[in-house]
This record gives structure tokens, C-alpha cells and sequence, in this order.
């Protein structure tokens, strides 16, 4: 049992910790712009494609660096070529703007490399065994995917309390026309907000692309997780998006490993149920899925402004 | 009308650039109703390719019954509505057999639309080719005589495998995972059932269900395998549900053997790669080793043609309904249904037959697993699946409960 | 005398900042009573307390003998209470005969049916003409509302407060920014409002409050330092100091 | 638009679209067209449904699917109630027939938004779209579990040749299924238009411009935006009814994510702010969809490009378009403003040429073959440079005629 436990949360803080990579960009670009992008999944994808694309020529770290940067320069076009014609058209039309991005960016790696899964992995050396716990082994990229997350964290929190930039960025989240009056070039930072988003996208995409297998399908199955951890997390909150994500990545994962269905857990506090039926059959296994939009709704029934945001969505 | 225009605007084009297509004799039609755009193409491009090739060979041998094979591909996205959509649009187009393979739901949906369509147009009705959706109903309770499946079903494959795993003295623990909906479930039932008659002594540590297409990290569930002790897993996980359950068994150092229904599906073996060999087991119609040169030979050129790896059971199909248009020396849907029932041919898997009874096609099944540096890599690697065992067509049969309704 | 409108000891705080400090206040039935006050005294805050914008800190508003502080906005308005804003807040897409007729149709109880066309509203239909002619915007009728001139959404602002027929209005400066000619179009208009109903008004120009007002209070940093009729007002010695200085007129 | 109009000219619009839909199987053969007419209705039904919240309330909802599923599923159930007490001939489902399962979609559809919707309607904008696509991931998850009720992964499948026969119309061919879906399009949106021009429908444009207002006019924004949230359930789940009885199978793809994205872009290509443009954006993207992919293997793609031109060059949407044509015409200048628009509309074609030549050449790199160049009949060379410079030209072409066609634009107004 204490196997399972100790899997599970080392497990639950990875995958957690990967979605919080995958969200901060996220949570910069929802809160600040106000734009719910649902092209960031594909973002995602273009990272962990592109570091494919590279890695073959450059190796596994520069295209860490490299692929960032590809996606950000991608980012900063869409911004200004797109999003800044259909901004002035108000939140609903910027948010179309993205759904169709989404369904463009999806076909385009689809055309580019084909409908089978590329074999994108982390070097070799990296998949040794960092320790071996109760027999299974820990590979040291699973280590490295952590510490990288949470330098991310570490270095997006102090970019945003510390520097100048941050705190441009935080003002322009609740006041964005008072930032333009102090001589800030508001849509600039914009574009440099939405191709930061992207470029933290992409960097999850390329740890996260030889975990969770590169294939032009990865963006829609992610997608909508990503939203769930922003709006849980509050808007415009790093730090509530880091506990959000770690939430829903441990719930997800104890969920799976306690293989007990509601008829047990009735059962246990006393309820006389048949284990099988099929309401009390459903195991928690199967509800894991759900787990993260259960937290969505409930969040926005009874705490709309989420675990640490200061704002209502 | 809408239909109208497209082809008003095709059709003009095409004579604007000269091109007239030769005439020939009517060619026979057969409609491939598979995932040909988006995420899902990846199952449903591999076997288009492989139709058209085997077409192209046979209509060199004279077609079937002196007409030119032609297939034609209807894309449903895998959605069980938008395959009703371009079943009616094969049938508008004058195409009299349907060939379809992923997604169970789809064949339920085509199975049920084919029958109400038959009843409802006694004068044009239409065959239902199955090569690839196996749940067992459509040959039992569901069976019907419009409905023809060219590959063997759940109970026939487990059959095979718990035969193999009770012949194995040192299996003492078996691990069941498999996707939360219907053909997960019936894969785990036909799994214990089966292993309970032949190895009461077998315990059954784990029987898992996991969402479909929605786990990002099998991790927690590897961590549970290895904590059952299981010395062998069972699974008929497809897609990323198979190339991520053996990526994580891989990195996780679980070296029990994982048998599978779909190791071999376009992509797995890419994305599995060395981390599949002696792990990755494979139950099927054919194996890996390309013993037949003539097939071996086909498989070379079909790769460098299309970018697929031969798929042996579309093709034996292909061949087979050839051989029944031939023998009832037509190519009308009721006349080839019923020379197809009872048709014995022997294909390079081994002797098939259609079975009369339930359309179920009785076929020899082979178990192989994953190996390095095979002669004819799969996917343009060198990893493919050489056989371990051999099982006979009367070994891999089963009765079927199925009562047909046969046309007057 | 009875009263209309009972304000006793209204407290309002944002955080730390205490905006109104303790308002004492009586509106007469049928008077016209203006607000007026130095920029920042807590005008608006005030006109929103009492409309149910916002909830109080503490303190009493009763109107015609009920309390009404603390509830929502709309069960004041169907006590009879209803106000205009500072900004012009009406329906941008909607034509301005839409406009009147969506704030009448509470009066006929009809705004959730949906088994009938609008236009089978007889009164909600009629009391919209009725405004819409009042307020001199007939030209105007079919025209978005939000595509209107400034002085004419002014007018709209006026027409869809009373369309309700509330008996107590609350006014929220509502000529400011307007032209001479424009102004004194307004005052026409709020002298046919005020028969037979209470109004309050906060204003700025002075020319517009003597016109109209029965009686001024005067609120300076969130406190009522005086309240009376015209004329004791302009004379009175605090007012002077706190807020007309020399320049009363 | 409560101008006085003749009453002819209120009724012109739907003896129109009656005539339309009496014509239509006169000149259209092949049960193939049909089922795409078929599913073309359902569509109408269920985008309009879409925008009664949207472009009419204000409320950007990303989980209509669920409704549009719920009242499929029921419909489905009925259906096989009907069939079951087909036997034995009593009870209510032996007199029910099979036309009128549509209201019993808009009935499930209806209850279900009203047990669900009172937390949701809270506030509208994100927070309204992020509550309702935690709805539609709950329901689609939830859709695996329940086999009795959703029958899992393979649906719940029925025969809709069963109950009390009507007008001798046997449901048998999508042709026969036509007359029903004809009738119930032209009903729903007859009661969807009707809709608008009730008191409860003005209101919710009033709730769409300005919710804050509307508390001081005597009504809580909630209340409002409840009842339009479940009048447009129900119309969803009407849609689904339909789309129960034309395919005899629902699958719980019906009530996901993919779904309600479809409604969105029917209802955004064919233009929020006008009543009728979802219908022209269901026509347009229901043909894309269907057809498309029989003619070039990056369908998904076009209809991707398609929404992105939409949601950028025509923010109003195609219904805007016209709509604009319209009132140019009925103020008289349209010839004014005709060689601006057409300049415009040619651009749009030359642009739409490079670009659709580009991605079939890409197509034909990368995958070694190409549909559209075939069913053409043209043989593209993906290396020789005059393709790719006809490419260009078009490219050229097209930005030269939109630069022109603006210039002319901007010098008439």
C-alpha cells in the first residue's frame, strides 16, 4: 500500500507540475489580455514538434532553448497579424480567433508530419534510472521535467513581483487603459505577453512531448485541462495556478491508483450496496478524468474568483 | 443540388484539361468507410492504401468476375453518425459493398443502418465487409446475413491466448487493463471467463479500467501492475493507450510480458521502439517474419509506394470477395453473399474459411512478439513481430449463437 | 407632511476609506429635493446606496415607511423607486422606442411572457408612446440607441427612468454636459416629471437647482452639513465657507 | 424592427422559405443529397438554437452539446418505447408517433437546462463559458458510464419505422425523412424568430447590451438569462430530436466538446448579430464538412482557414454581409457600393485559390499524393517552379485586387 502512495504522489506532483508548465503561459495571457487561448494546447504541440524537428540536427538541449524561441517568434506574428486586428471586436471575437488558430495549427503539423505519432524521446542518457524505489526505477528526466518546473515557477515568480516588467504586467491585468497613459506601449507588451505564453507553452511541449508521446492529436486531448487549472487557480495568479495544477495532478493520480469503486466506499461507511451496479460499480479510476472539471464547476459555483485570484473571471 | 455543383465544377475541369478516362468494363465499387482526415487517419489511411494496392494486382488478374476493382474512400472521422452520412452517399454513388474496420460503435452503427437499408430497398442492397471491428455480438446475437467479418473476434483471440498462457506453467498472476467502454470490457470478461475454465489455479490480481484516449501518464497504473506481483498482463488497449501503457512499463523496468489484440497498429511500433522487444506480445492473423518471399516482396513495394506496412487480413479479404465474384460469376451483392458463405481460400496466412453459419471467417491465429533487426522491419524501422506460435483455423474456432435471417 | 423617502445615519466604506459618514436625510412627497455638493463628496455613492447599487456599512433608508436598504436593486425599483445614472447606461443595439418599452413592461408584469409578441402589450405599448412623445424623441424612435447624440441620450436616460412609473426618482446629474439651449430643454422636462412624484437630483449647475429644487441638502465629505430652501441655503454661512465660497451667485 | 410594415411583407420572408422547402426534392435526387439536406436541417435548428444564447442573450456557452446529446438520447429512448409498445398496443407510447419525438427532445433538452442551468447563469461571460464547458466535459465523461441510459461507447440505435403512421409518410428513405425534417426546421424557426419578438425575448437583447441596467428597470439579469438558458435547451434538444429520428442511433459524441465547437462555428461564420445568420453558417459548414473531405484530403483544415477569414476580415459574419447588402439596397445605393464589394469578394477568391494551391502541393510533398489534384484531373508537379509561380501570381493577384477594391471602398465612404 505504502508503494502505491509513494508512486502515486511523485507521479501526481510530475504530472502536476507539467500542467502547471503548460498553464503559466496561460495564465499571463488569460488574465492580463483577457483572452481565452485556445490555440495554447497547440502551442504545446508546435514545441514538442519543433523540438523534434530540431532535436534530430541540434541534440536535446539547444533545441530546449531553440524551440521556445521558434514558437515565441510564431506567437509574436499571431499577435500582431491576428489577435491585435480582432481585439477591437471585443473578448468574444478573439476567442473565435483562436478556436479557428486551433483547428489551423492542428491540421498544418498534421500535413507537415503526418498522422503517426512521432518518435520524439529524451536522449538516452537521461533515461537512466535516477533510483529505484520498491524495485521500479525513477528515470533522471523525470527528476529533470520537476526541476525545470519548478525553476519555471521559481524564475516567473520573480519576473513578475521583482522586475520592472512584472509589475508592468500586473498593473496592465486591472488597469490596462492607465498603463497605456503612463506611456507603456500597451499593444507591445501584449505582443510580448502572448509570445511569452506561447514560448512557455512550447517549453512544456518539450518535456512533455517524450512523457506524454508526440502526435497531431496531443493539443485536443490536453485542451481544455489547461483552462480548468487557470480558472481554479484564479485569474491573474502564478502561485494559484502552481496549487491548482499540483491539486488536479495529484487527485488525478490517487484517483487511479485507488482502485475502489462508490459501492465500496458506501459500503464502508455503512451503506448496505451492491459494489457492481451500475451507479455504485463506477470505480474512481473511471471518474479520474473528470476529476478536473468537477473542481472547475464547483470552483465557479462557490469560489468564482478561484483558490488565490483577486478577480471574478 | 448542392452535390450537383461540386461535381458540375469537377467534372468540367476535368474535361478542360483533356483528360478523358479510358473506357473500360463497369467497374465493381467497394467503399471504405474509415478515419481518412484528422488525428484517427493514422488507422484508417494504412488500410486504403493496402485495398487499392491489392486492387491494382488483381484487377491484373482479370478483376472479379472481368470487372476492375475500384475502391473508393468515404472519411467518417470516426464518428458513428458522420459514417450513416457517407454510407448514404457510397449507396447514392451506386457502391454495393462497405468496407469498414475501426471503431466498434461505427460497426454497430453501420450494422444497423445496413440492415434497415436492405429491408427497406429489397431491389439495391448492400454488403457489410468487416475487417477489423471485433465484438463478438455481430457474429451471435447481432449476426446478420448482409454482415460478412474477415477477422477473428474477442473470444476467438482470447481463446488463443489463455490456451498459451494455461500451457505456461510458471504464469501464476495475470493482470488485466483495458479501455472503460464496450470492447475493453468484453476483452476482461472473455479474459476471466476463459482463464477460470482452463486455470482455476491463475489469479486474476488486477482487472483495470481506464478512460478512452484520455490518460496523459499509465504511470500509476504500471506502479499498480508491478505492485500485483502480475507475471503477465493482458490488454486490448489501441492508439496511445498501447504505445503510453508500454513506454511507461518500459521506463518503469516492468519486464513481464504484455499480450495485446492491437501491438500492431500503425504508430505503436514507432513510438514503442526497442522498449517493445521481448515485452510487446501479439495476437493475429499474421506475423512479422514475411517467411511467403512473394509477400515479403509486396510489403517492400507497398512501403516505398504509400509510406504503409502490408495489412495481410485487408488484403485476403480483397482476395477472397475476387474468388466469390469469380465463382458465382457475378458481381451482384445477393449472388456473391452466397457463393462467399462456405468459400474456402488460401491465403498466405494459411487456409481460410467463411463460415456459413455466422459470417465469421475461421482463420489460423498466430502469437508473436516484438523483435530487433527483423528482415522486413515494420514502419521503416527494424523492429517487427516474429511468430512463438502457431494456431490452427479448427484450434481458434468457436460456436456462435447466431440464428440468421436469410433474404428469400 | 408624510415622508417619501427616510435616510437615517447612512454609513458607507470602501476598505479603510470612509465614503459616506453618517447621512441624516427626509424628502418630502411631491418635492423636488436637489443634492448638492463639492467633486468627491460622495455624491453618486449616495444615489447608489439608495438605489440598492450597493449595500450600506450601516444606516437606515425607508422608503414611504418600508426599508429598502440592502435590497437588490430590483425589489427597490418595484417598491417605486427608480433612478438615472451619471453615465448614460441604456440598451446600445436596441431602438429607442425598445429601450422605453423594456422598462414598462415590469409595470404590466409581462417582461418573463414569452407566449405573446411585445407589441400585444397594450400598456407596456402605451406608456412607451406616451414617454417617447414626452421626452421628444419621436424622430428618433427606430434609431439604435446607442448610435444617439449625447444630449438625446441624456433624454433616453430621463425617459427610461420614470417610463416605470415610480413615484420617488432619483436623478443623476442629469444635465451635465449639456448646451444652454439643451439645459433648459431638460429643466422643461424634469418640471413634467415632478408633478406628482418625489425627485431627487444631484446637480452641479447651480442655475438648474435654484430653478427646480424645493429644498437643497448640501453634502460635503460624505455629510449633510445643511439642508433647507433655496434661499437659506445661498445665505447660509457654512455652506458659504464649505463649498459656494464668494462666487455664489 | 417594429417599423410599421405591411402585414404581406412580415409574412414575404416564410411563404418564401415554404415555397423553398416545397421545391427543394422537385430538383434534388439521391437519398445521398438528402441525408446531407437532412443533416443540413438538424444543424439549422441547432446553431440558431446556439444564438438565441450568444447572439441574442449575450451568453458564450461552450457546452450546447449537452443539450442538443440529452434531447437526442431522449428522443432515441422514446423511439424505442414506441417500437416496444408497438406489440401489445396500449398504454401512451402506442399512440405516439414517431414524427412528434422532436418535442420530446425539446422537452429532456428543457428540463435538463433548468435542473442545471440556475448556478450557471449567475454571470455571463467567461465565467458562463467556463462553467458550461466543465458542464460538457462532465456530461461527455459522465455519457461512458451510464450503458442503460447512453448506451457507451456503440450508443443507443432504434427503428424509426414503428408507431402510428401519419400521411401515409413512412419514414423509410432519407427523401421521406426530408418532409419531417422540412416541417420541424421551418417550425423551429419560426418559434425561435417568434421568440425574439416576445417581451421575454427583447429582454434578453436588453440583458445581452446591458445587464446592469436592467436591475434598475425591475428585473434581476439571473432570471432572465435562466429562461433563455433553458428555452434554448430545448430548441438544442429539438435539434437533437431530429438528428435522433434521421440516423436511428445516438452516440455520446453527440453531447461533447466537438460538438458545441461546431455549434459556435456555424453561428460565428454565419453571423451572431443578425437572426438568420446561423442559418446561412449551418448550410456553409455542414456542406464543408461533408463534402470537402470527398474532394481533398486537408478539409479540416479549409474549414479552419474559412472560420479564421470570417472571425477576421468579416467580424459580422457572413448573415452581415448580407445584411449589408440588404440595406444598401434598400437605401438605394447599392450600385454605389457594389464594384467595392465585388473587388472585395474577388480578392477573397484569388487569395482563397493560392492559398488552397499551396496546401494541395504541400499536401502532395508530404503525403506523396493528392486528392484534389486528382479528382481535377490536373498532375501537378510539386518541384517544377511554375506551379509554385501560378501560386504566387495568384497570391499577387489577390492582395493587388484587395488593395484596390479598399482604396475604393474607403473613397466612397
Amino acid at each position: 500500500m505504502l508503494e502505491i502512495i509513494v508512486f502515486s504522489t511523485l507521479n501526481g506532483l510530475l504530472y502536476g507540475l507539467l500542467l502547471f508548465m503548460l498553464s503559466s503561459g496561460l495564465t499571463l495571457i488569460f488574465s492580463m489580455m483577457g483572452v481565452l487561448n485556445f490555440a495554447h494546447a497547440s502551442f504545446y504541440m508546435l514545441g514538442a514538434y519543433f523540438a523534434y524537428a530540431l532535436g534530430l540536427h541540434v541534440g536535446f538541449w539547444p533545441a530546449l532553448l531553440l524551440s521556445p524561441l521558434l514558437v515565441a517568434g510564431l506567437g509574436a506574428v499571431v499577435e500582431r497579424f491576428g489577435l491585435r486586428r480582432v481585439h477591437e471586436h471585443g473578448h468574444v471575437a478573439e476567442l473565435l480567433f483562436t478556436f479557428g488558430l486551433a483547428y489551423v495549427i492542428d491540421e498544418t503539423v498534421h500535413l507537415l508530419w503526418g498522422s503517426i505519432p512521432v518518435s520524439y524521446t529524451a536522449p538516452e542518457y537521461l533515461r537512466a534510472p535516477l533510483f529505484s524505489l520498491f524495485g521500479t526505477d525513477y528515470s533522471i528526466y523525470r527528476g529533470v521535467t520537476m526541476m525545470i518546473a519548478v525553476l519555471m515557477f521559481v524564475a516567473l515568480w520573480y519576473l513578475l513581483r521583482k522586475t520592472r516588467v512584472g509589475m508592468m504586467i500586473r498593473a496592465a491585468l486591472t488597469h490596462g487603459a492607465m498603463v497605456g497613459h503612463l506611456g507603456h506601449n500597451v499593444p507591445r507588451l501584449f505582443m510580448g505577453v502572448f509570445a511569452f505564453g506561447c514560448a512557455l507553452a512550447a517549453l512544456a511541449g518539450v518535456i512533455g512531448g517524450p512523457l506524454l508521446s508526440t502526435e497531431p492529436g496531443m493539443a485536443q486531448a490536453l485542451g481544455p485541462v489547461v483552462f480548468v487549472v487557470v480558472v481554479v487557480g484564479g485569474m491573474g495568479s502564478l502561485l494559484g495556478a502552481f496549487y491548482a495544477s499540483l491539486l488536479i495532478g495529484l487527485v488525478q493520480t490517487f484517483f487511479v491508483a485507488l482502485d475502489v469503486s462508490i459501492g465500496d466506499l458506501l459500503n464502508a461507511v455503512g451503506f448496505g450496496v451492491d459494489p457492481y451496479g451500475e451507479v455504485t460499480g463506477i470505480t474512481l479510476a473511471s471518474i479520474a478524468p473528470m476529476t478536473p472539471f468537477i473542481l472547475l464547476v464547483l470552483i465557479l459555483i462557490f469560489r468564482p474568483r478561484g483558490l488565490m485570484g483577486e478577480l471574478e473571471p | 443540388m448542392l452535390k450537383a455543383v461540386f461535381k458540375l465544377f469537377a467534372v468540367s475541369l476535368c474535361l478542360l484539361s483533356g483528360l478523358a478516362r479510358a473506357a473500360e468494363a463497369e467497374p465493381v465499387r467497394f467503399a471504405l468507410i474509415d478515419p481518412l482526415t484528422g488525428p484517427m487517419s493514422v488507422v484508417g489511411q494504412p488500410a486504403l492504401a493496402q485495398l487499392q494496392f491489392t486492387a491494382e494486382r488483381l484487377n491484373k488478374e482479370g478483376g472479379m468476375d472481368g470487372h476492375p476493382i475500384e475502391i473508393v474512400g468515404y472519411d467518417n472521422k470516426i464518428n458513428p453518425q458522420e459514417s450513416l452520412v457517407q454510407l448514404q452517399k457510397a449507396i447514392d454513388d451506386g457502391i454495393r459493398y462497405i468496407i469498414q474496420g475501426n471503431g466498434s460503435s461505427v460497426g454497430s452503427a453501420l450494422l444497423s443502418a445496413i440492415n434497415k437499408h436492405n429491408q427497406r430497398n429489397p431491389d439495391d442492397r448492400v454488403l457489410y465487409l468487416n475487417y477489423a471491428a471485433i465484438e463478438p455480438s455481430f457474429t451471435n446475437e447481432r449476426c446478420s446475413f448482409w454482415h460478412f467479418r474477415f477477422d477473428a473476434h474477442v473470444d476467438m483471440k482470447m481463446n488463443m491466448l489463455t490456451d498459451w498462457i494455461a500451457e505456461n506453467p510458471d504464469f501464476k498472476k495475470v493482470f488485466l487493463i483495458n479501455q472503460d467502454y464496450s470492447f475493453g470490457h468484453t476483452v476482461s470478461e472473455s479474459a476471466m471467463r476463459m482463464l477460470k475454465e482452463k486455470r482455476p489455479d491463475i489469479e486474476i490480481v488486477g482487472n483495470t479500467f481506464h478512460p478512452l484516449g484520455k490518460v496523459k501518464d499509465f504511470s500509476p497504473y504500471i506502479s499498480k501492475i508491478k505492485s500485483s506481483g502480475a507475471d503477465v498482463v493482458i490488454t486490448g488497449n489501441w492508439g496511445q493507450d498501447i504505445n503510453l501503457l508500454i513506454k511507461s512499463a518500459a521506463e518503469y523496468g516492468v519486464d513481464v510480458p504484455f499480450l495485446t489484440y492491437y501491438g500492431s497498429t500503425p504508430g505503436t511500433i514507432t513510438q514503442v521502439g526497442d522498449k517493445g522487444v521481448d515485452r510487446v506480445y501479439l495476437i493475429a492473423e499474421y506475423h512479422g517474419d514475411f517467411t511467403d518471399p512473394e509477400i515479403a516482396e509486396r510489403q517492400v513495394a507497398l512501403y516505398k509506394e504509400k509510406g504503409w506496412d502490408y495489412y495481410p487480413r485487408v488484403a485476403a479479404m480483397l482476395e477472397m470477395m475476387k474468388a466469390a465474384g469469380d465463382k458465382a460469376g457475378s458481381i451482384e451483392p445477393l449472388a456473391v453473399a452466397k457463393t462467399l458463405e462456405g468459400l474456402e481460400y488460401d491465403a498466405a496466412a494459411g487456409h481460410l474459411t467463411m463460415r456459413a453459419e455466422d459470417h465469421q471467417l475461421q482463420m489460423p491465429l498466430y502469437l508473436s512478439v516484438l523483435k530487433d533487426n527483423m528482415k522486413h522491419g515494420a514502419e521503416g524501422t527494424d523492429y517487427n513481430f516474429h511468430q512463438i506460435a502457431r494456431f490452427d483455423a479448427d484450434q481458434a474456432t468457436l460456436p456462435t449463437t447466431c440464428r440468421m435471417r436469410r433474404p428469400d | 407632511m408624510s415622508h417619501a423617502l427616510v435616510i437615517d445615519d447612512l454609513k458607507k466604506s470602501f476598505g479603510p476609506a470612509e465614503v459616506i459618514r453618517g447621512v441624516n436625510l427626509r424628502v418630502e412627497k411631491g418635492e423636488v429635493h436637489a443634492v448638492i455638493g463639492p467633486n468627491g463628496a460622495g455624491k453618486s455613492t449616495f444615489f447608489n446606496l439608495v438605489s440598492g447599487a450597493f449595500a450600506p456599512t450601516s444606516g437606515e433608508v425607508r422608503l414611504h415607511g418600508q426599508r429598502i436598504d440592502g435590497l437588490a436593486p430590483e425589489k427597490i425599483q418595484q417598491r417605486g423607486l427608480a433612478r438615472s445614472f451619471q453615465v448614460s447606461n441604456v440598451f446600445g443595439n436596441l431602438s429607442v422606442f425598445e429601450n422605453l418599452r423594456c422598462a414598462c413592461f415590469k409595470q404590466s408584469a409581462a417582461g418573463y411572457t414569452f407566449w405573446r409578441p411585445a407589441g400585444s402589450v397594450k400598456r407596456a405599448n402605451r406608456r412607451a408612446e406616451e414617454v417617447l412623445a414626452m421626452i421628444g424623441l419621436a424622430e428618433l424612435r427606430d434609431s439604435p440607441a446607442g448610435a444617439l447624440p449625447y444630449a438625446s441620450q441624456r433624454a433616453l436616460e430621463i425617459g427610461m427612468t420614470i417610463a416605470g412609473e415610480a413615484d420617488v426618482v432619483l436623478l443623476d446629474e442629469p444635465t451635465a454636459g449639456m448646451s444652454n439651449t439643451e439645459t433648459t430643454q431638460a429643466i422643461e422636462l424634469i418640471r413634467q416629471v415632478a408633478e406628482g412624484r418625489t425627485l431627487m437630483i444631484v446637480e452641479h449647475d447651480m442655475g438648474v437647482v435654484f430653478e427646480l429644487a424645493d429644498r437643497i441638502s448640501v453634502l460635503v465629505y460624505g455629510e449633510i452639513i445643511a439642508t433647507g430652501t433655496p434661499e437659506a441655503i445661498r445665505n447660509d454661512p457654512r455652506v458659504k465657507e464649505a463649498y459656494l465660497g464668494e462666487e455664489a451667485a | 424592427m417594429s417599423l410599421r410594415v405591411s402585414p404581406w411583407r412580415a409574412l414575404a420572408p416564410w411563404l418564401i422559405s415554404l415555397l423553398v422547402l416545397l421545391v427543394i426534392p422537385m430538383l434534388v435526387s439521391g437519398n445521398g443529397t438528402f441525408s446531407i439536406i437532412n443533416l443540413i436541417a438538424i444543424n439549422i435548428v441547432f446553431a440558431l438554437s446556439y444564438n438565441m444564447l450568444l447572439g441574442q442573450g449575450g451568453m458564450l456557452s461552450f457546452g450546447h452539446a449537452v443539450f442538443f446529446g440529452l434531447g437526442a438520447y431522449g428522443a432515441i429512448h422514446g423511439m424505442n418505447l414506441i417500437g416496444d409498445a408497438g406489440y401489445d398496443g396500449q398504454g401512451f407510447w402506442a399512440h405516439f408517433p414517431v414524427y412528434l419525438l422532436p418535442l420530446v427532445g425539446f422537452a429532456t433538452g428543457a428540463l435538463a437546462a433548468l435542473l442545471v442551468g440556475w448556478p450557471f447563469c449567475r454571470r455571463a461571460g467567461t465565467a458562463f463559458a467556463m462553467i458550461t464547458l466543465g458542464l460538457g466535459e462532465l456530461v461527455a465523461a459522465g455519457s461512458q458510464m451510464f450503458p442503460t441510459v447512453f448506451g457507451g461507447e456503440a450508443g443507443v440505435f432504434s427503428n424509426r419505422m414503428v408507431g402510428p403512421v401519419w400521411f401515409g409518410l413512412e419514414l423509410a428513405q432519407p427523401a421521406d425523412v426530408y418532409w419531417f425534417s422540412a416541417f420541424w426546421v421551418l417550425l423551429a424557426v419560426f418559434a425561435m424568430w417568434a421568440f425574439t419578438r416576445t417581451p421575454l425575448g427583447r429582454l434578453s437583447n436588453a440583458v445581452r447590451d446591458n445587464a446592469e441596467r436592467l436591475q434598475f428597470i425591475g428585473y434581476p439579469p439571473r432570471n432572465l438569462r435562466f429562461l433563455v438558458f433553458i428555452a434554448a435547451g430545448g430548441f438544442a434538444g429539438l435539434g437533437g430530436g431530429m438528428a435522433a429520428v434521421n440516423y436511428e442511433i445516438v452516440t455520446p459524441e453527440s453531447l461533447g466538446l466537438l460538438t458545441s465547437g461546431l455549434a459556435l462555428l456555424m453561428a460565428a461564420v454565419g453571423g451572431l448579430g443578425v437572426f438568420y445568420g446561423p442559418i446561412v453558417g449551418a448550410i456553409l459548414v455542414t456542406v464543408m464538412n461533408s463534402l470537402l473531405s470527398d474532394y481533398t484530403d486537408a478539409s479540416i483544415l479549409y474549414v479552419g482557414l474559412v472560420f479564421l477569414a470570417v472571425v477576421m476580415f468579416a467580424p459580422s459574419g457572413l448573415g452581415g454581409g448580407i445584411e449589408q447588402v440588404r440595406q444598401a439596397w434598400r437605401r438605394g445605393d447599392l450600385a454605389a457600393h457594389l464594384p467595392g464589394w465585388l473587388g472585395g469578394a474577388l480578392a477573397v477568391v484569388l487569395i482563397a485559390l493560392g492559398l488552397v494551391g499551396t496546401i494541395e502541393l504541400v499536401y502532395q510533398l508530404s503525403h506523396g499524393r493528392d486528392k484534389l489534384a486528382q479528382v481535377l484531373g490536373l498532375q501537378p508537379d510539386p518541384s517544377s517552379p511554375l506551379v509554385w509561380l501560378g501560386v504566387v501570381a495568384l497570391f499577387a493577384a489577390g492582395f493587388g485586387v484587395a488593395r484596390a477594391s479598399k482604396n475604393y471602398r474607403e473613397a466612397r465612404s
